[in-house]
């Protein structure tokens, strides 16, 4: 027996393992396929004030061992979210993280301050990197200045752990790491899609209707390591690394890089129980290996 | 009914047409219960060009036999490597999903209306629709008379009409232009197929005030509602057509064409 | 018949397929599988001033629908070039390139006056984006100013057709697009690869010597076409698309997103005749089509 | 000899022990001529894992037959994928890579040595060399008694001598602790291997002066000498071991232990 706890801020997860916002829904819809208490957490559908539509479909392309989507942060508000929805999450015994965005700092303030409230939602993932939506999103993201404002007012209103997600569509991805780390955020997790396109030959045309979109899956993970490696080298917060995983070798690879814990996103699609799989794989590893606890092999490559 | 993940095995692949292909599977688990309309999510293995699974209808149930069917027709990589399986090997399975047609009340007329692999769901349909005390009948539409597909099953359980887009088998035209579709009384209608003959169908169908559920077949990535990629647009707003769906009344799509 | 012609400033190519630079060599080892005058053109292997002997082994990891290298410009240097491997290429009957690398300014500068000289090189292509060397390389392609002074130099000093590679690790590629048509370059051909990294979970070591490498391959496509797509948009100069090309559809999505001639890289590796397949791919769809000819369809999901 | 790109079809794939194969493959424009030590490019199709093709030595050449095989250690998924081929499949190389082994001049002793795959190029190399007219003997390592590769076909060239590294059958140790191979003369050694054997087998031979040659495995991606992928450091630089090798006088190489 290994362990597999490790600490997110003040807040102590069963395991490094966590679904990917955008990629699990809010836990229930798989639950026929797995125990959602086996997960460290999971993190929920991007959410935002108001009710939103998203992009027109379609919104997917299947890509080289990844895939594109233009979702556009579809969901119904956090009205709708308070009501309905944090209920059952509140019956969950897994840490549920909301996934917050906005077009405006006022927006992500107000969201923040809702969120703070919701006893049972202990942290959540500010999302500066989202591709899919016009406004907001990845112009946080992407620029230095606006990363810093947000994080900043964000964290004035929001007392309990706070994690940025950071874009990879960036020269550098360490600033905006450390801008977080800076403006007193518990942790960064990275990367969210790479900025992606498709073509259909044939009709000549874009396959999202979006024309852009954001790639996810195993075709970004080298790149995604390669951001996990660089920030945890920079940054004394801990690290959420993700992008691509899709077993437990692959979340190996973000924990030797040096994150503290991974999230599973895309798998998710093929193999709804991938986040379990992922735990399961991690503790055959260190058993037998023989390592003591997964702290252990945090950024073991930068020391061997 | 709860979802699961499973291993079947293949009982049969047996070739129907040309690209076309029914795959029978047995589960060692047990089927579950299974609604006509709803889809699996199938695993290709051993195709690189294959990242995500593929949603493919329940074409059949035999429980005494305790085995599914497939239909399958050749569009890609991955329906193309799904066409070689052969008995015994596995093909693992996310199902079932999606919600299923509704059944017409005792007495109703039925027409149950597609073509190519739009006929799918409609044998499984037809068949739960005549043992329920219905007799289903059938309007299956294609290219040519070459295009034909082979329909014995369908026409064990009812009449059966065709059309041929260049009138060398049954009526010349659309499903549409069958005269049987046209002219008698339907109290529903149940359609799955290319996108233009649904919508077709469904203005046929809104004209002439006929209940009719369509089955879409939207590009879809988790098949479980956790992706919002294959969403549609609804009088309730964008919904998934792979929890909410992929059978909808066509009253309640916003289509952009109206009948 | 398709017209399969195109112009990149002054110069013509028999058709707008090149092979992409480090995956072809110097043309002469993938003789023996096509015939290199059915191609628009060859890059050739990074050139550098002095003898380079590139990065420890191991070099090289797969990843997924992609790979991973460290070559790190491996080369015998300009002198070595002049008087051993020109005469052939001079022989040849396509457009060979030569791709230009230096460690600082002057070493772009003296590297480009000499190949100045060379009368049956027509072009060079200024690698401002190699990810696998320590000084140089991608530390001009990456800050705007820099790319802008060493693109100028190089300019005032090359008189034929000067094609500016650019690097895909930016938050703005079209930003060193435009910088490179104000300086005077006659095309930008983009992307080289994405730093990436792979680690060994069985030896908890990286997989490359120098760590991270640079990611090319199908897995890099969907992010090539956007950007392809975003600068092509943005220039006037003519766009040479590359990253992930394996056969004539991948080519054709780059063409209609808008470049005017695509290179091939990696696929070189799996199929040593890729080049030529992409040039029969394309006449075969444009006549299929009734397109006359190949500008037709340069762009043309922006016209769709 | 021109390099060229085929699809070879399969004429067996004999399972030799557990995890090796020998795949043996017909041409039907003819086999190049091929040179003990030289390579294959293979590419696997139907594994999502496998990108690049995979490298293999030539194992054996039957002229008469015109056949060509390759000898398979599963290690990963493209290898695993080659380990399921069967009759009749085809198998697509670029070939033939690399350079070859130095023949032995008339008269004199050599010993080819090796274990595991690294036995794949020693039986085409013995073939050749017993064809000059010199009896070649081999000198064989292994993990223990059950990972003995059948070697019958070696026997039948020369003197097979064996290691075991528990002892469990032949000399307990590496090859290099086979007595043939110390107290006997040899003129030439070939080997390959696995790295730590090639080491000791080199640092052997430089101690006794004796002409020795390895086949490297370095990871490749092209094979072809344009990706630079797989160099090897050299007297005279870095080398492709794909184009300059695989095959090296170990005087040549700077390896980092020296015997
Ligand atoms: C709910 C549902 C039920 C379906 N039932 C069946 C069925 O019973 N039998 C059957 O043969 N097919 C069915 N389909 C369609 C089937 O899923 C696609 O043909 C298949 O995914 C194509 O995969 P591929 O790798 O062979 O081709 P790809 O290379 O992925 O696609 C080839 C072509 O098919 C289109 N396509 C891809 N995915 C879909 C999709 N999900 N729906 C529609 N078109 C698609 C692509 O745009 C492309 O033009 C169903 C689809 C859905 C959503
Ligand atoms: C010139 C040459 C000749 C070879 N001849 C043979 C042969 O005759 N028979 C045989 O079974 N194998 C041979 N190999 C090794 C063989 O190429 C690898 O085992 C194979 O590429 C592994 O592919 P995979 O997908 O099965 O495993 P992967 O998952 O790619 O790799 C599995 C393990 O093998 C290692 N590996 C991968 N590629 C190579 C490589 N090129 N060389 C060495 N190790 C590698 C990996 O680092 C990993 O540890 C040869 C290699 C070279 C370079
Ligand atoms: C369909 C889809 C929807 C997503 N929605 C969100 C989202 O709402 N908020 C967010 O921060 N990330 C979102 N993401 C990004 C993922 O959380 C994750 O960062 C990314 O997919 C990379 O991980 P993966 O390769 O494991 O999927 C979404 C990804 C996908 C594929
Ligand atoms: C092994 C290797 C070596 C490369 N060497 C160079 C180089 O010397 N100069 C350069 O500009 N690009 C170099 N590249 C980048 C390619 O030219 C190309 O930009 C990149 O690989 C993306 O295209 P692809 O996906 O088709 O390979 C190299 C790529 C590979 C894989
Ligand atoms: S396919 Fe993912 S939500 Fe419907
Ligand atoms: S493997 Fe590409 S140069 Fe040797």
């Amino acid at each position: 027996m290994a362990d597999l706890r490790i600490k997110i801020g003040p807040l102590e997860f069963r395991n490094p393992v966590i679904l990917a916002s955008g990629t699990c829904g809010y836990g229930a819809e798989l639950e026929d396929f797995m125990d959602l208490s086996r997960l460290g957490g999971i993190v929920v559908k991007g959410t935002t004030l108001e009710p939103r539509e998203g992009n027109p479909y379609p919104r997917m392309a299947e890509t080289a061992s990844g895939m594109l989507n233009a979702v556009g942060l579809q969901n119904k508000g956090i009205d709708y979210f308070e009501k309905n929805i944090y209920p059952h999450l509140a019956e969950y015994d897994t840490h549920v993280i909301v996934n917050v965005n906005g077009n405006t700092i006022e927006d992500y303030v107000e969201l923040s301050r809702r969120l703070d409230m919701l006893a049972a939602i202990p942290a959540i993932e500010l999302n500066i990197s989202c591709p899919n939506v016009k406004k907001g999103g990845m112009i946080f993201g992407t620029n230095p200045a606006s990363a810093r404002e947000v994080i900043s007012a964000v964290r004035r209103v929001y007392h309990k752990t706070l994690i940025v997600k950071l874009s990879p569509n960036v020269t550098d991805i360490v600033e905006f790491a450390r801008i977080s780390e800076e403006e007193g955020a518990e942790s960064v997790s990275l990367v969210n899609t790479l900025l992606g396109m498709a073509i259909d030959p044939r009709t000549m045309k874009p396959r999202l209707s979006t024309i852009t979109g954001g790639l996810s899956g195993p075709a970004i993970k080298p790149v995604a390591l390669r951001m996990v490696w660089q920030v945890a080298k920079a940054v004394k917060i801990p690290v959420i690394g993700m992008g691509g995983i899709m077993n437990a070798d692959d979340a190996l690879e973000f924990l030797m890089a040096g994150a503290t814990a991974v999230q599973v996103g895309t798998a998710s699609f093929i193999e709804p129980r991938a986040g379990t799989e992922v735990v399961k794989g991690i503790e055959r590893f260190l058993v037998e290996k023989d390592f003591d606890s997964v702290s252990r092999i945090t950024g073991i490559i930068n020391r061997n | 009914m709860k979802k699961r993940i499973e291993d079947l095995t293949v009982i049969e692949n047996r070739q129907l047409a040309e690209s076309f292909f029914v795959i029978k599977l047995s589960s060692s688990d047990g089927l579950p219960e299974l609604e006509p309309g709803q889809f699996v999510q199938a695993l290709v293995t051993e195709s690189p060009a294959t990242f995500l699974r593929r949603p493919l209808s329940v074409h059949d149930v035999n429980l005494k036999e305790g085995t599914l069917s497939l239909l399958v027709q050749i569009a890609g990589p991955g329906t193309e490597r799904l066409s070689k399986l052969t008995a015994g090997e596995k093909l693992n399975l996310v199902y079932p999903l999606g919600n299923s047609f509704t059944l017409p009340a005792p007495g109703e007329k039925v027409l149950l209306t597609g073509g190519g692999c739009g006929m799918a769901p409609l044998l499984y349909l037809g068949r739960k629709i005549s043992e329920s005390g219905i007799q289903p009948h059938f309007a299956l539409g294609f290219r040519n008379r070459s295009r034909i597909l082979p329909h014995d099953e369908f026409r064990s359980l009812g009449p059966v009409y065709l059309s041929t887009e260049d009138g060398s088998e049954g009526t010349r035209g659309f499903v549409t232009d069958i005269p049987a579709f046209r002219d008698q009384h339907w109290d529903r209608v149940y359609c799955c197929g290319p996108e233009p003959m649904m919508k077709a169908v469904a203005a046929l169908c809104r004209k002439r005030e006929i209940f009719c559920e369509v089955s879409l077949e939207n590009l879809m990535a988790c098949g479980l509602g956790i992706c919002l990629c294959c969403v549609v647009p609804t009088t309730s707003g964008n919904l998934c057509s792979c929890t909410d769906g992929p059978v909808f009344n066509v009253n309640d799509l916003k289509w952009q064409t109206s009948g």
